[in-house]
């Protein structure tokens, strides 16, 4: 009866388990039973969202769907559901706030029961967004995301964090103050069509004859919020200072799933709503990716601080997310090219965030990020090495780990739509092996420069039991694709293909307990 | 009973408010003599020893009582002193402004039913009040300012420390004792003093059968009200000299000690008034006694003379307690307050209602 | 107290205290000043409830007049700790000091 | 059992890098030996198995990549080509393991080494066993990120783990080009598999537009990647700077391996290259232009192992030359030949190299015949198989590239003359390496005060030189020449053993007929006897030159009389420099250019701008914000009493 | 009319304490004087028939407010010579505010007619009966809203007035 009750609500139970857990978390009296409840609380909702996963069948339609009226007066509502396109996203957002609650641990410094709490809210209102398919819930928690992350940088931060967090904070609520502009906009168009009011995000991919010119402003305004967020060339610049600050925990889940925010809401928002519009933007945006391919990949080179590069690198990567996004082919998006951008934003989550890891790693031990600072560390730091490699080669895209997947099918499918863009894109891959080698060798090989350095600790147990899953899945996510990318195919083929004119069905609850049924979508011979 | 026709209801009342008042201001200066004479001879019993005994004239040394006698003429006789840096209004005012609200909460204590004279229905309270219970409350609230100002004004530390101490204390304390009177009030259902006497017309239907809680936070907080020993940290010898009055000789220290047994007396009323049935003789319904003694006046001194004796229970209470029990530390005195009287309290309140509302 | 005083007479005075209060907000430095005013335009408010229910001839306005009073307990204690905050922050309780929404 | 054969080594390698206790070195060799052994016992049945039947087999392992329209199952191949291969690398692989044994006996981390060793293992045998060309594209980044670790295995000294980086950076351009054409290839085929590709290639009997086009780009494309991986020009540079890498290293995947995987994959992409004759030109041009070139920088080069490295590029040349006119098969036997002399020359340098200590520089040798004669008769033979001497196996295979690249009909007889003067410059360069090894006087070091003689390497170093010195003789004689064959009646065992796997597809057929064309055995008989005296003259002034003397001869005359041209040769044409000043730097500058101004002021700086903007615009607002509460509380109580009067009437 | 009386007596000693609050120099004696205006109007209450509102008047402002000031006179230990001097800016504004008031006074005294009649002896007899009624049914809400209200101030003061952890300006 409670498994039933569960199911049957499993995304709002997913989006409002932390939300929960954070409450109990901030009120709880001891810090010891606050951090294991807070585990608890991540990993319920990582159980979750497994459920979920189990249970997702691989189609095209909206599953796991929840709605309730909530200003039914103005026509808003709660309404959530899980598609193919957030449920890889979703998943790596509880995984990775599990993990970084393990990582934050033993944190150093005050109101450890605070970052806890402001964690889970995080996860909440980034689950929320991920699953949110009325306009304004979707707008709602993608203002809440900014909250806790604002504390998590400018309270536990570092020298800078003040700056880096306003700047974060204003940049991107900037963009979304023009999203919600636009949705508001679209709201009022779609009364102006069909009569009723409707954020239902269903409902308003059914607008088609919106004029040329309100469609331009509005992709505008979702665009610029996106791209802000992405961060798309050259609306970046927040970036590098929010992630040089912000204490590591922050770092991993900006980078691994918040930016992921921007793409997704491109995806979801952007694309399908404004399809006439996307069509002619589709080349900007692929060059103004394409420019942060290289754009960032060459900055980070010069960075003299590990976490600056990493940040950097971001830019990069999510510039392959936006270019596969946008390779428009035929009245079509590429497929493959979409596949990849699913698959990399997954990817990536997981390989920065083991790198932003790895960094805080070493920032334990000697409070420096300096690469000048490290030197010939793989010899007192060996598993160090190995995983930060490892995470190495899932950046750079090496074959064998879930970097290739994502950024070879980007390619591949951006290829197929424009060849000069692909060629340059790929000069990424080179130089993303330049800089991502370079920190690599700066920070592992070489004499050990400094005495500091000699007697280094290796990763604790804790923090191999951070990591070691993330190495895993960097390789698991390159040797198996079929595994992650089966179940959400159909989706994604579904937007590839009908982006013009998408429509999202919603699809009955599954059954509990007989639900291999749909699943052997090309995961047998 | 002749009428007086010359005098209409008003007058008549305002006349008797006046004498009622007197005959109350005489009564209660004679408490502090006795109460010294008690805390002196109590201790003495209580410790196997004999205490002051020895004034007297001739033969006649009644049990130490002239001692007393002659320690208020030193009192009074003796020179002032004010401190050069005080602040002499303040100085000077502090002890009548922490006389006056124990003076008014006396007054409005019905200390026996209606008397007649002439026809005339007197009420045995100076200020017969529909709000009664309220009005003592928000007297006693103003009593702090007596100990607020003496420590203030005196200009130094331990007064100072001793009156902010004194008047932390009081503030913290009469919440419980207000949230240990609305059990009573939501029982009998009114704020009239004589009122709720009236209610308790048999013994268990006394306050503190029906809300033995209500009681005990009550009796707590009557010795912290007073800052009386064990709560009597702000006058805490080993600590702060004397605290608030450390600076107060002669006649004005004399009125502080006034003032505190009166605010005893009061108090003391106040919790026969509440949970002893007031006036009301035990057993003996006021008709009864009425038909008894064949007057009504003559019953209600009856009834005035079991309200005192019940006082005098919770006055020798007072001097019971002080010499058995040690203080408290500050911390304590807070915690007991606001962590344990204050929870305590509001579980009664709602404990109270709650039954009240299941038997109604 | 069956004889009514004239509602007027309560406006007025209402009026004077309000405007006593008002005064002592805008001429004193003391902020501890500053708030006993504060409490006095409140207690004129005050007035003017309870005159009002008078008047009406209901008891709203008293209610109105208690949840007032509880307004002023909380403005009374968030202001005061404030002054407290204030006073460990500067060193003293001088209006002059509290500049932080100079432009 | 072709599972087995990629299981083994993945093993070895999990078990050596994380599983196993790190402690024993014993266990840790054993390991890695039975690992790569295990693999080639089960290449021997797989090779059997396919031998006796001559089909190629596929064997689908798991459907690993599917979006969209593409898919890429890993699926492998076994037919003559990977076949070959995967006996070349399992079976050098087994004695270049046993020989690193010994080799890396002194140092700490072998479990290290050894995992890395045999995770190239597993690579190279995906590289060369994958059906298609993604799975092929895993192997060949994958013997890159070994390579790469490889080289940096002694990572303390910064020289190696830049090494490292270089080749794995410069390989990556290769990856471009490699992946750039599978996108190509995929575009306008749809498919990636080889099988496919090939049956399509097959039954094409004529290429219309945009077929040719796309051929040329797409065999261009792969040629780029097979130039980063076989260390061609102009990417051949980091192939030198790879000796950095322990010499077992250098010896397996830099020699016999690894950067033959170009030509691996352009043998397997054959029916693509027979199609776009133009690029056939450039590959054949560049394959010519590395041998000699990479030849004339090993003629002065006094690091053994340097000397080495560039006759590698510049077998690999030969190699590539074959290819590029057409004789794939002569190719692939170059390779097969070269990763027997040339992983028996570098164990022998290694030999060396161990027993001096790791002393590298030829000049601080001389004489060692004496104290290490099993690797002086190894080497021997070594040196006389790649110089090609007649009878070795080196004679066999450069003989035919070199025939092959006479009879091409562009520019035929030019390459023929390039690929001659490397073989004599080759010639020169080997036997100027053996004799100041290995002749002469030992040299005396002055300054060192306890001068150890060099020991003859144990059994387990020496044995894996001694099979491999057999091989170098043996295998030349799979290959003989047709001209030579008929001789005794036979023919090219080796070209015939290819022929089913490459094949000109019909649509080329008419470009590469005088590949079938009947030739006059005499001019064949004459370019080979002129090759032979060729190597025997640059061999004879190399013995002249450096045999008991000072060093002098040609190198003393070039060095006196083209001292810039000496110096050039020395400095490898100053290349790497060049690269360094023209690419690198210039990149690293607009690297900075772009953090510090573009991003820093300019983006950055606008964006600050706007908030700047803000502040100011509030600041002229906000001038009547005196911050006097007194103030603010008069305009308020003045503005209520206002409106009050206001209301009033 | 002796309730007319007694109101202008109290309300006299109500504005001349009230002015007594604003215009002395020492704060505890202007606290005293609040409790003085305080009482009086709570008298006001009496005389205008609000006896409950007159004991809580007394209870909390007298009781508990008041109290808290001189407390927190007391605590921080002003001095009468530290505090009470006029804002600078005070002349014109009480100038022109004493004017303003005075004319709104004015003005509204001409208008006074419109007020409407009052209801003849409209106080209820059981006043604390009905303001009780009152609240915890019709205003059952408000007043809930209002403890929460209470409890957020007692909350809020005790974490403002706690111990600074902010870096003092000199540090």
């Amino acid at each position: 009866m409670l498994l039933l009750w569960i199911h049957s609500h499993i995304a709002t139970l997913t989006i409002f388990t932390p939300l929960l857990v954070a409450a109990l978390v901030v009120l709880c009296p001891s810090l010891w039973v606050a951090k294991w409840l807070a585990l608890l609380g991540a990993g319920a909702c990582f159980l979750e969202s497994v459920h979920m996963w189990h249970y997702f069948v691989p189609g095209s339609g909206l599953q796991f769907t929840e709605m309730h009226a909530w200003l039914p007066q103005w026509g808003i509502q709660y309404f959530v559901g899980v598609d193919g396109i957030s449920l890889l996203l979703i998943m790596l957002s509880t995984f990775l706030t599990c993990l970084l609650l393990i990582g934050a641990w033993n944190f150093e410094g005050k109101g450890q029961k605070t970052f806890f709490a402001l964690l889970l809210f995080l996860e909440s209102g980034m689950l929320g967004a991920l699953m949110a398919f009325d306009l304004v819930f979707f707008y709602v928690c993608w203002e809440v995301m900014l909250i806790p992350m604002y504390f998590i940088i400018g309270v536990w931060g570092g020298k800078n964090r003040i700056y880096a967090t306003t700047k974060f904070i204003l940049y991107t609520a900037f963009g979304s103050l023009l999203m919600l502009v636009a949705a508001i906009s679209l709201y009022l168009l779609y009364k102006k069509e069909f009569g009723v009011y409707s954020t239902n995000v269903l409902d308003l991919y059914r607008l088609s004859g919106l004029p040329a010119a309100s469609q331009f402003w509005l992709f505008c305004a979702f665009a610029l919020a996106f791209a802000i967020k992405i961060p798309l060339w050259p609306f970046h610049t927040w970036l590098p200072h929010a992630h040089t600050e912000a204490p590591t925990t922050g770092s991993v889940i900006l980078a691994g799933v918040m930016l992921k925010m921007g793409t997704y809401g491109l995806l979801r928002f952007a694309i399908p709503l404004f399809p006439a519009v996307f069509l002619d933007f589709a080349p900007v945006l692929s060059v103004l990716g394409v420019i942060g391919i290289i754009y960032g990949a060459l900055v980070a080179w010069q960075q003299p601080d590990a976490k600056k590069m990493v940040a950097y690198s971001s830019v990069s990567h999510l510039g392959f997310v936006v270019v596969g996004s946008c390779a428009v082919l035929h009245s079509m998006i590429s497929p493959e090219a979409l596949t990849g951008a699913v698959y990399q934003m997954i990817n990536h989550g997981v390989s920065t965030g083991m790198l932003f890891f790895l960094v805080g790693v070493l920032y334990d031990r000697r409070h420096t990020r300096l690469l000048d600072d490290f030197g010939g560390l793989a010899r007192p730091m060996p598993w160090f090495a190995v995983l930060l490699i490892i995470a190495t080669l899932g950046s750079v895209g090496l074959p064998g780990t879930g970097g290739f997947v994502g950024e070879f099918l980007i390619l591949l499918g951006t290829f197929q739509s424009n060849p000069a863009i692909a060629i340059l894109a790929s000069l990424g891959v080179l130089l993303g092996a330049v800089y991502m080698l370079t920190l690599c060798r700066k920070i592992l090989f070489g004499p050990v420069t400094h005495k500091e350095n000699e007697s280094l600790q290796d990763v604790s147990w804790r923090e191999a039991l951070v990591l070691a899953p993330l190495a895993v899945l960097v390789i698991a996510m390159g040797v198996q694709p079929g595994f992650f990318l089966d179940r959400v195919r159909p989706s994604i083929d579904h937007l590839a293909k009908t982006y013009s004119e998408y429509r999202l069905e919603r699809v009955e609850l599954p059954p509990l307990g007989c639900c291999k049924g749909g699943c052997s979508n090309g995961c047998e011979e | 009973m002749m009428q007086l026709p010359v005098l209409d209801e008003t007058a008549v009342q305002i006349i008797a408010t006046i004498v009622k008042f007197l005959v109350v201001l005489v009564g209660v200066l004679h408490i502090p003599p006795v109460m010294i004479w008690v805390e002196r001879r109590v201790p003495a019993l209580m410790q196997r020893r004999r205490g002051p005994n020895r004034v007297g004239f001739f033969k006649w040394r009644l049990w130490g009582l002239l001692q007393t006698l002659a320690d208020a003429v030193k009192l009074i006789f003796k020179e002032e002193s004010v401190p050069g840096s005080a602040y002499k209004g303040f100085f000077h005012l502090a002890p009548l402004i922490g006389l006056l609200p124990t003076l008014l909460f006396v007054s409005a204590i019905p200390f026996g039913p209606a008397i007649e004279i002439g026809g005339w229905k007197i009420p045995l309270s100076v200020i017969e009040l529909d709000i009664g219970l309220l009005f003592i409350l928000a007297v006693t609230g103003v009593g702090v300012y007596g100990v607020t100002l003496a420590g203030w004004a005196s200009n130094g530390k331990f007064s100072l420390l001793g009156s902010l101490r004194a008047s932390a204390q009081m503030i913290s304390y009469e919440i419980p004792l207000g949230l240990s009177l609305i059990p009573l009030v939501l029982i009998y259902g009114s704020l009239n003093l004589q009122q709720l006497i009236l209610a308790q017309s048999s013994v268990w239907k006394w306050g503190i059968f029906l809300s033995p809680i209500s009681f005990l936070i009550f009796l707590i907080c009557m010795f912290a009200e007073t800052n009386r020993a064990p709560f009597d940290l702000s006058e805490g010898e080993s600590e702060l000299v004397a605290g608030f009055h450390t600076e107060y000789g002669s006649a004005k220290f004399a009125l502080f000690f006034l003032g505190e047994y009166v605010a005893m007396f009061a108090l003391s009323c106040l919790c026969s008034v509440l949970f002893f049935g007031g006036w009301q003789i035990p057993f003996v319904a006021h008709e009864q006694l009425v038909s008894l003694t064949g007057s009504v006046n003559i019953a209600a001194l009856c009834g005035v003379m079991a309200l005192l004796l019940k006082a005098a229970f919770f006055m020798w209470l007072y001097v019971w307690v002080r010499w058995t029990l040690p203080r408290f530390r500050y911390d304590q005195l807070m915690k007991i307050g606001w962590k344990f009287l204050l929870p305590l309290g509001l579980a009664n309140v709602c404990v109270t209602a709650l039954v009240l509302a299941a038997l109604a | 107290m069956s004889a009514m005083v004239p509602i007027e007479h309560s406006l007025i005075l209402a009026f004077l205290l309000f405007f006593i209060g008002a005064a002592g907000v805008l001429i004193r430095r003391n902020l501890i000043t500053v708030l006993m005013s504060i409490e006095l335009m409140l207690n004129s408010a005050n007035l003017l409830f309870v005159a009002a229910s008078r008047q009406v001839g209901n008891v709203e306005g008293q209610v109105m007049m208690s949840f007032v009073i509880l307004i002023a307990a909380c403005e009374a204690a968030i202001g005061l700790a404030m002054v407290i905050a204030i006073f460990r922050r500067y060193g003293n309780i001088k209006t002059e000091f509290l500049r932080a929404l100079r432009g | 059992m072709i599972w087995m054969v990629l299981l083994f080594p993945l093993l070895g390698a999990l078990l050596n890098g994380f599983l196993l206790p790190r402690r024993s070195k014993l266990l840790s060799h054993g390991v890695a030996v039975a690992a790569v052994a295990g693999a080639f016992a089960c290449a021997c049945c797989v090779f059997l198995e396919f031998f006796a039947t001559r089909h190629s087999h596929l064997y689908f392992g798991f459907n690993w990549l599917q979006a969209g329209k593409f898919t890429a199952p890993f699926e492998l191949v076994v037919d003559q080509l990977s076949g070959l291969m995967i006996l070349i690398i399992t079976g050098i692989g087994t004695l270049i393991h046993i020989y690193a044994g010994g080799y890396m006996k002194e140092e700490v981390t072998t479990y290290r080494f050894f995992a890395y060793l045999n995770l190239f293992v597993f690579m190279m045998l995906l590289l060369v066993l994958g059906n298609n060309l993604l799975v092929m594209f895993v192997g060949w980044e994958g013997v890159g990120l070994c390579s790469y670790l490889l080289i940096g295995y002694w990572f303390q000294e910064e020289a190696n783990a830049k090494a490292g980086m270089k080749a794995f950076l410069v390989n990556r351009i290769g990856d471009i080009g490699f992946l750039i054409g599978i996108f190509l290839t995929y575009k306008h085929f749809g498919t990636v598999s080889f099988s496919e590709l090939s049956s399509w290639m097959n039954l094409m009997p004529t290429l219309a537009e945009p077929y040719p086009k796309a051929l040329f780009w797409i065999t261009l494309s792969f040629f780029i990647g097979a130039c980063g991986k076989s260390a061609q020009l102009p990417l051949y540079v980091w192939l030198p700077d790879a000796m950095a890498g322990p010499t077992p290293v250098s010896a397996l995947i830099h020699a016999a391996t690894m950067v033959t995987a170009g030509i691996f994959m352009m043998t397997r992409l054959s029916f693509f290259f027979y199609a776009a004759p133009d690029t056939m030109l450039i590959v054949a041009c560049v394959g010519a232009l590395t041998a000699l070139f990479a030849a004339t920088i090993a003629l002065v080069q006094t690091d053994i192992k340097k000397v080495l490295a560039y006759s590698t590029v510049s077998q690999l040349g030969y190699m590539v030359l074959a290819c590029g006119v057409g004789a794939f098969d002569a190719g692939v036997f170059h390779l097969l030949t070269h990763a027997c002399f040339k992983a028996l020359l570098f164990l022998g340098a290694g030999s060396v190299i161990f027993a001096m200590h790791h002393e590298q520089d030829m000049r601080r040798m001389g004489g060692l015949r004496k104290h290490l004669p099993i690797t002086h008769g190894v080497m021997l033979v070594g040196v006389l198989a790649i110089i090609g001497v007649p009878g070795f196996s080196g004679f066999f295979s450069k003989d035919e590239i070199l025939w092959k690249a006479f009879i091409f009909p562009t520019y035929g007889p030019i390459l023929w003359g390039i690929g001659f003067l490397a073989a004599g410059c080759t010639a020169f360069y080997m036997v100027r390496l053996l004799c100041l090894t290995f002749y002469g006087t030992p040299y005396q070091d002055k300054s060192a005060h306890h001068h150890h003689h060099p020991h003859e390497t144990p059994w387990y170093m020496w044995g894996p030189l001694v099979v491999l010195a057999l091989l170098s003789i043996g295998v030349g004689y799979l290959g003989v020449p047709d001209f030579l064959a008929h001789l005794v009646g036979g023919h090219n065992l080796f070209a015939h053993y290819l022929e089913g796997l490459i094949y000109i597809p019909a649509s080329a057929q008419g470009a590469w007929g005088h590949l079938h064309a009947e030739h006059a055995h005499e001019l064949e008989w004459g370019l080979m006897l002129s090759s032979v005296a060729l190597v025997t003259l640059a061999a004879g002034t190399a013995v002249f030159c450096y045999t008991n003397r000072p060093v002098r001869g040609v190198a003393s005359f070039l060095g006196g009389h083209f001292p810039r041209l000496h110096q050039l040769l020395l400095d490898k044409y100053r290349v790497d420099e060049c690269y360094q000043r023209k690419i690198v730097t210039p990149l690293a500058e607009i690297s900075t250019f772009l953090w510090q101004v573009v991003d820093v002021r300019v983006i950055n700086g606008c964006v600050n701008w706007v908030g700047y903007l803000l502040m100011g615009t509030s600041g002229i607002a906000s001038f009547r914000m005196t911050g006097s509460l007194h103030r603010y509380g008069f305009w308020v109580l003045a503005g209520t009493v206002c409106v009050l009067i206001i209301s009033c009437f | 009319m002796v309730e007319v009386w007694f109101f202008y007596f109290f309300a006299a000693i109500a504005v001349v304490a009230s002015l007594g609050v604003i215009l002395l120099r020492n704060p505890v004696a202007a606290a005293m004087l609040l409790v003085v205006t305080l009482c009086a109007l709570a008298a006001e209450y009496v005389l205008l028939g609000a006896e409950f509102s007159a004991a809580i008047q007394v209870l909390v402002y007298a009781g508990a407010i008041v109290i808290l000031f001189t407390f927190v006179i007391m605590m921080l230990n002003l001095g009468q010579e530290e505090v009470g001097q006029l804002a600078g800016f005070s002349k014109w504004a009480l100038l022109l505010f004493m004017l303003g008031g005075a004319g709104v006074i004015l003005i509204q005294r001409l208008s006074m007619g419109a007020l409407p009649p009052g209801v003849p002896g409209g106080a209820a007899s059981d006043n604390t009966y009905e303001v009780g009624m009152a609240l915890f049914t019709k205003y059952l809400w408000p007043f809930e809203l209002a403890s929460l209200l209470i409890l957020l101030a007692l909350i809020a003061s005790v974490v403002i007035a706690r111990k600074p952890t902010f870096p003092s300006r000199d540090a």
